[in-house]
């Protein structure tokens, strides 16, 4: 299977270790990735609060490039960029006024959007395309003992969480467990971790990024692992004044994607530990049998 | 009291009819004691002026057979309809249309380019046509004019009686001029002919099954036939249960589907249709995509259904062909 | 021969119907252009047809004006041909020399454009007028009613259905799919309004039912055929294989005791999987009939492999330490096979009841995941005397110091869980509210915990509800309006250390709640069973969008289908409480009832037949006929229908390929008549 | 005519499912074109091809079929007969050059008054869209051509006055058979 990749701004940037760790695991595991050539910012869910109309044209420019390059299937690792793909993609469908708009603006630039790639989460084409057996076959150090917080965060759930369930999605936990990790029961896998508020309202959004780290801490987890750049942001790079307001409450907070890096033995330059705040100090075994 | 004239004439027609009155062999003597044939142009001389100078009414019973397709045609069964008592309908082109009328499927313009243009043994470079009314040399030459619609006799004259058959059986034209000449007639407009289907008098009846269901349609070409199954017991499509018996079921004998030209029973506005209607609702399959595959065993379903009644099925003729009044 | 045209005299009736023709429709126009028509003699325009005025005009005209067809324009033929029919009887003519055209349902009330709908009324009649012309006198059927009755689901909705029919003397089969009868009622422990004792009130008819001589009582059996028609139903009933025989077990239990498992180790369907039972058990101490049954899933003396049509194989491995105890009764049987019955019944009353909705599937409420979240019919087990815990309501997980299990010292019960939900069931399942009130008073009572109820509406339509409900009030009960939202065991305060946190916002107060509760009840709505679909085909019944059994009209005919001599009753037609439950399986019986004494069912005369003379034998006709009526003589060499067995579908009329079978009522004239008046448009 | 062309759709419903469902969108007051006009039969299995070709033949500019859902028939199969029927009437009619959308089978069942309404609004839309089919018309302009033809042939006879003797057309040529 072939996918378009849509890094978006966050790879690019603060979230550099996710595309870092996760285009080496793709490729380990065969899995196909073109980036789109020319790709713009999908304007994330700030933009679509300013203005509709030209943030579904900018988020519907990458789905035009994604179908000149005549891959079908599209992939957006960072939660931001998957939610307003998708959404910018049901307006066209949904609503005729929103597809005459987008039209007219990608006709200036002579380009068209039919409106019918699929969008996917590396979740998703992990668990359904790749499968867990071909994942577990790669594993050579399981993460034995390791205590693994997973979490989704709130947009790749909701509203399009095509491939999970909204309330209590289990793909992660289902991988995390194909590496040999001890999945860690935590109801607060699809809570808000503050997202842009943390900069905004820090007195809103670190408490809510607190919740999340002392509650993981309390349910005995080592790391937390997640989907999204801004996520990984939060829960990982406030813990002194989250200590100053509150009480220190220091766990790791990676991608999952490194998670997996690890567990194939992958090499540091492809882990990219170190970029964590609060790095993740631990050096899995290799399995006793090959 | 002199013998009763006959008359026998010809239209859009192969000449089958004509052979089939000849295979009456003997017996047309019976019918020459009886009858006076005054007019039969396939064996006998004749011209306009004859047939005109009769009185109305002189001839008692005409023979019109062939279907209707050029105006000279149309003049001819006039004619002979103001001159005969009876007119009669013999043989499927006259009744049904017969297999010229699948001509309706095409447009008049079709036919003509095909017939004097592109057909592959014409040389014909600079398109000449026949023209309908020519000047040369003081002289007006004229041809009939060709019709757009391919009609069956009924259709341009009222028809006492129908003969049906492609072409009628011997026995059944002898059964028509006994019962003409003996007077008692089934009443006006009627079929002389049972009005039960074929299947009655086929001996492959048998081995129909009570539960035929087909999953597939094949062609006569396409399979060794056994000589003495059902047709459709074996996937072929037979017209039998749709079309009058009559002909003692002739070609089955010959190993040959019945193809429907004794046409449809009386209590049968539209052979095709209902024909249509049994063998299709008979297929096995139950989801729309079986349905389609085991169809598509019947390519031409005009041509099957509508072989010989075309121009008198309920459509007539294919509707968005060009008509007659804008001349193209 | 049919009736030419001059000896036709017609006449016409357009109907105003008050408003509701009349506001659309030009009646008087459409009663002036019918009079013009040929064989119209007489054509008049009326306030209300169906009343009886409108009908002693019918009657009148055709003896005054020697009337031989009558033509009514109005409403549906569904709602008032018969009333028409009655009347032209009434006049003195053939009531099939009637024919209504629906200018109603139709035309006015769908339609907006007056000139337009006048037009359409005007081609309605005028199809009605020349089709008329062709109808030809006929006679209605009679069908005599087989006396016995079907009753299928041995719910309290079968129980009641089959104990008022042999109580009226009539014979009657109850076939229930469980081991015993009692169906969901038999696992509640109390019942609302009124708290009395489910069991208290079921198991006298239970037992009513098991020694009645009217009833044939087969458990453990499922309807898996049904033929014939209204009076003539031939049913087969598998009965799946007991291996015990029922006529010789004495329902003394010896043989659960002696098993070679000492202890109940399988979970019990009966108890919701809450409590354990063997291999060889009884379904609960009242069951009916007092007969056990061995499991072969789980019995020792069976393999584990089935042979390839999926029956168990004997194994023989087992000491059979049962068959001992049972000793010369000789009960079991582990050669028993499942076997087809096959019986003859002129009714049958379909009351197979409902299946509760899957919480699994709103993982938010986290049943599945949080051990002390219970559903509904859960709790009815636990707070039941004869339930697993002995009517002890009892928390999961770590035990109190001293050993013994923990009570729960608060409780909240979520109604409306997978109902009034886009995502799940639309509907409302109508017993939810009250049941719930009910067990929170059951909690209270058992626990004297603090009991909180999170409801969007409280619904008490019945009597005494809500009065009920205020007596929960008064008890202390604590009820929050809102759609909770999330079950979770993340504790954002030390209060909140170890419970269940209900995250609710409480439209009333405005605010969002955090409730911590020790065990989460979740009221769970009703929905068709699985099987539903193919259930309803066996009986060729229709289901409504949401899957539930479709009845005939929702308000005038709720326990008929659209298969006369078939009834429903009970949940299988929608959510309801055991009173209209009850109320519905009486009404079943009675329509039954009224058919039996009766004694025959009119059929509409509208069977085929194949003229004798023109059918050539082609045989096409044959394998058309689902109901096998269609048969083929030999010697005659033709076809021939069996009018008892025809249903007047006119499948093989449309596929005859010589139009050698003739449908009363719908003849091929009638409907080409039919077909040239729509599309006159003048 | 006088008023602007509407088309005129002759819809066969089977008693008991979509009879049934026209009457519930009737009592829900549901509100659609009024180009169509229902004939009941107790089944769709009693459709016989020949009553859409009629149909057709006399004017009608579409066929709309109404049947249970396959499963839900009330007579258990008719349904599917109509099926069968009408996947072969299709291709025929389309080789006689008529618009597959002029025909039209749905499966409605008794609860779906809302979907009468639909396929009745769009199949009117759709007819409009195609225009007339019009076949009465054509049936007249196909047969001018032999009207034409007979006034013609009486004319040149009063012409020729009574006497029958006068020979029918001008001194033809020896007539070349066809």
């Amino acid at each position: 299977m072939k996918y378009a990749y849509f890094p978006g701004c966050s790879l690019k940037g603060t979230g550099r270790a996710y595309e870092e760790s996760l285009l080496p695991v793709l490729r380990h595991l065969g899995v196909e990735v073109q980036e789109i050539e020319d790709w713009n910012c999908c304007g994330a869910t700030a933009y679509m609060a300013v203005d509709e109309g030209k943030a579904c044209a900018a988020a519907a420019r990458n789905l035009a490039l994604a179908e000149r390059t005549g891959l079908r299937q599209m992939l957006a690792p960072c939660s931001a960029c998957y939610l307003v793909l998708n959404k910018a993609q049901h307006y066209l469908n949904e609503y005729p006024a929103m597809r005459r708009v987008v039209t007219r603006a990608l006709d200036s630039v002579g380009l068209q959007c039919r409106g019918d790639t699929a969008v996917r989460h590396p979740l998703d084409v992990l668990l359904h395309d790749v499968g867990l057996d071909a994942i577990k076959q790669k594993v050579t150090r399981p993460l034995t003992g390791l205590k693994v917080a997973p979490y989704y965060g709130c947009q790749i759930v909701r509203p399009y969480a095509t491939f999970d369930d909204q309330a209590n999605p289990e793909s992660m936990d289902k991988l995390l467990a194909a590496l040999g990790a001890t999945v860690v029961r935590w109801p607060l896998k699809t809570k808000c971790c503050g997202g842009s508020l943390t900069g905004t309202l820090p007195e809103a959004g670190l408490r809510l990024s607190y919740i999340l780290l002392k509650e993981a801490l309390k349910r005995g987890a080592d790391v937390i692992a997640t989907v999204c750049p801004l996520c990984q942001f939060n829960l990982d790079s406030y813990h002194a004044k989250i200590a100053a307001r509150w009480e220190p409450v220091r766990i790791p907070t990676v991608y999952f994607s490194q998670l997996m890096g690890l567990a194939f033995g992958l090499p540091a330059e492809q882990t990219v530990l170190h970029r964590g705040m609060v790095p993740l100090r631990f050096e899995p075994a290799p399995a006793a049998h090959a | 009291m002199p013998k009763p004239k006959v008359a026998f004439y010809w239209c859009a027609s192969c000449g089958g009819c004509e052979e089939t009155v000849v295979d009456l062999a003997e017996d047309i003597l019976g019918v020459v004691e009886k009858v006076d044939i005054v007019l039969w142009p396939v064996a006998m001389d004749f011209k306009y002026k004859d047939v005109a100078a009769l009185a109305d009414g002189a001839l008692f019973a005409t023979l019109l057979n062939g279907a209707i397709r050029t105006s000279e045609q149309e003049e001819l069964a006039a004619l002979l309809r103001r001159k005969s008592r009876y007119l009669i309908a013999y043989g499927a082109c006259a009744q049904l249309g017969g297999i010229p009328a699948l001509a309706n499927q095409f447009s008049r313009e079709q036919v003509l380019r095909f017939n004097y243009e592109d057909a592959p043994s014409v040389v014909n470079p600079d398109h000449t046509r026949p023209q309908v009314h020519f000047e040369e040399a003081g002289r007006t030459p004229h041809l009939p004019e060709f019709r757009h619609v391919v009609r069956a006799l009924d259709q341009v004259v009222d028809v006492d009686f129908y003969i049906p058959g492609c072409p009628p059986t011997p026995n059944l034209t002898r059964a028509a001029f006994e019962a003409l000449l003996s007077g008692n007639l089934p009443p006006k407009g009627s079929v002389l002919a049972p009005d039960v289907a074929l299947c009655e008098e086929c001996a492959r009846k048998a081995s129909k099954p009570t539960n035929v269901a087909f999953t597939e349609f094949k062609r006569p070409h396409q399979a060794l036939w056994d000589s003495g199954q059902c047709f459709l017991a074996q996937g072929l499509v037979c017209m039998g249960p749709a079309t009058r018996r009559g002909c003692g079921a002739a070609c089955p004998q010959g190993n040959m589907p019945c193809t429907g030209c004794f046409g449809p029973t009386s209590r049968v506005r539209d052979q095709g249709a209902k024909m249509l209607s049994s063998l299709s609702a008979n297929v096995a399959a139950r989801d729309e995509e079986g349905i389609r595959r085991i169809l598509d065993g019947l390519p031409d379903p005009v041509g099957t259904f509508y072989r010989y009644g075309l121009a008198k099925s309920l459509l007539r003729r294919k509707v968005n062909l060009p008509t007659g009044s804008n001349g193209h | 021969m049919k009736a030419t045209r001059d000896e036709v005299r017609i006449g016409f009736y357009v109907c105003h119907c008050g408003h509701n023709i009349a506001a659309l429709v030009d009646c008087p126009a459409v009663a002036r252009y019918v009079g013009t028509l040929p064989g119209v003699v007489l054509s008049r325009d009326y306030k209300y047809m169906c009343s009886d005025p409108g009908q002693e005009l019918i009657q009148q005209d055709i003896r005054e004006h020697r009337l031989n067809r009558v033509v009514v324009a109005s409403c549906s033929p569904l709602l008032h041909e018969h009333t028409f029919r009655s009347a032209v009887e009434a006049g003195g003519l053939n009531p099939f020399y009637f024919h209504m055209v629906n200018i109603r349902e139709h035309d006015s009330w769908v339609h907006t454009d007056r000139i337009l709908a006048t037009e359409k009324a005007k081609a309605l009649a005028r199809a009605a007028i020349e089709r008329v012309a062709h109808h030809k006198p006929l006679e209605i059927k009679k069908v005599p009613i087989h006396p016995d009755v079907l009753v299928v689901g041995g719910g309290i909705a079968g129980i009641h259905a089959a104990l008022t029919l042999a109580n009226a003397g009539k014979k009657v089969y109850l076939v229930e799919r469980e081991p015993s009868i009692g169906g969901h009622m038999a696992r509640f422990d109390k019942t609302f309004p009124t708290l009395d004792c489910a069991a208290c009130i079921l198991t006298p008819k239970m037992s009513e039912v098991g020694s009645h001589p009217n009833i044939t009582l087969w458990t453990y059996s499922e309807v898996v055929k049904v033929d014939g028609y209204v009076g003539n139903y031939t049913v087969q009933v598998k009965r799946k294989a007991r291996y015990i025989h029922e006529d010789l077990c004495t329902g003394c239990q010896d043989c659960i005791a002696n098993c070679v498992y000492k202890e109940p180790k399988f979970a019990d369907e009966f108890n919701e999987g809450l409590g354990k039972r063997k291999p060889v058990f009884i379904p609960f101490p009242q069951a009916t009939p007092q007969v056990v049954l061995i499991d072969p899933e789980v019995c020792l003396n069976f393999k584990r492999n089935k042979n390839p049509d999926g029956t168990p194989v004997v194994s023989d491995k087992c000491k059979k330490t049962c068959v001992e105890a049972c000793g010369e009764r000789g009960a079991i049987d582990f050669t028993q096979k499942d076997e087809l019955r096959e019986i003859r019944v002129g009714t049958i009353i379909v009351c197979t009841g409902f299946q509760t909705f899957d919480a699994r599937r709103v993982p938010a409420y986290g049943y599945g995941i949080y051990p002390n979240v219970y559903t509904a019919l859960e709790i009815e087990r636990l707070v039941n005397a004869s339930g697993p815990t002995g009517g002890e309501v009892v928390l999961r997980g770590p035990k109190n110091p001293d050993g013994t299990p923990r009570k729960p010292r608060s409780i909240g019960i979520i109604h409306c869980v997978g109902s009034r939900d886009k995502k799940t069931n639309l509907w409302c399942s109508r017993v939810c509210c009250m049941y719930s009130m009910k067990l929170a008073h059951l909690l209270k009572e058992h626990t004297g915990a603090e009991i909180y109820n999170f409801y969007i509406d409280i619904r008490t339509p019945g009597k005494g509800y809500e009065e009920f409900y205020n007596k929960l009030l008064e008890e202390g009960t604590h009820f929050i309006r809102g759609r909770v939202g999330e079950v979770t065991d993340w504790a954002m305060t030390p209060e909140e250390e170890g419970k269940l946190v209900i995250r609710v916002e409480d439209t009333l107060a405005g605010v969002v709640r955090r409730i911590p509760v020790d065990m989460v009840v979740l009221a769970t709505g009703l929905e068709p069973r699985a099987d539903a679909a193919e259930v309803r085909r066996l009986f060729n019944m229709s289901c409504g969008g949401d899957g539930w059994f479709l009845e005939r009209h929702p308000k005038l005919a709720p326990v008929n289908t659209f298969t006369d001599g078939v009834f429903l009753a009970g949940c299988c037609q929608g959510p309801k409480d055991i009173p209209d439950t009850v109320a519905q399986a009486g009404a079943a019986a009675a329509e039954a009832l009224a058919l039996i004494d009766r004694g025959y069912v009119e059929q509409e005369p509208n069977t085929a037949h194949i003229l004798d003379n023109e059918c050539s034998g082609c045989k096409s006709c044959i394998p058309l006929c689902p109901y096998t009526a269609i048969l083929f003589d030999e010697t005659r060499q033709k076809a021939y229908i069996n009018e008892a067995l025809c249903k007047g579908c006119g499948t093989c009329v449309g596929s005859c390929p010589s139009g050698s079978i003739v449908q009363n009522l719908f003849e091929d004239e009638e409907i080409f008549s039919e077909i040239r008046g729509v599309l006159a448009y003048d | 005519m006088t008023k602007e062309w509407s088309p005129r759709i002759v819809a066969f419903f089977c008693n008991w499912c979509t009879y049934t469902a026209a009457d519930l969108a009737g009592v829900s007051r549901l509100k659609y074109a009024p180009n169509v006009r229902i004939i009941r039969l107790m089944c769709s299995g009693r459709v016989d091809p020949q009553f859409i070709l009629d149909a057709l033949a006399r004017g009608a500019d579409g066929v709309l079929i109404g049947g249970c859902h396959p499963g839900d028939c009330h007579y258990v199969e008719g349904n599917y007969k109509m099926l069968r029927r009408f996947t072969l009437l299709r291709r025929m009619l389309a080789d006689l050059g008529i618009e597959p959308e002029r025909v039209r089978l749905e499966w409605i069942s008794a609860a779906e008054g809302e979907k009468v309404k639909r396929v009745i609004n769009e199949m009117t839309e759709q007819l409009k869209a195609l225009g007339p089919l019009g076949l009465p018309r054509k049936f007249a302009e196909w047969d001018r051509e032999v009207i034409a033809l007979a006034r013609e042939v009486q004319d040149r006879e009063a012409a020729a006055g009574p006497c029958p003797e006068r020979p029918l057309t001008p001194e033809p040529q020896e007539a070349v058979h066809a």
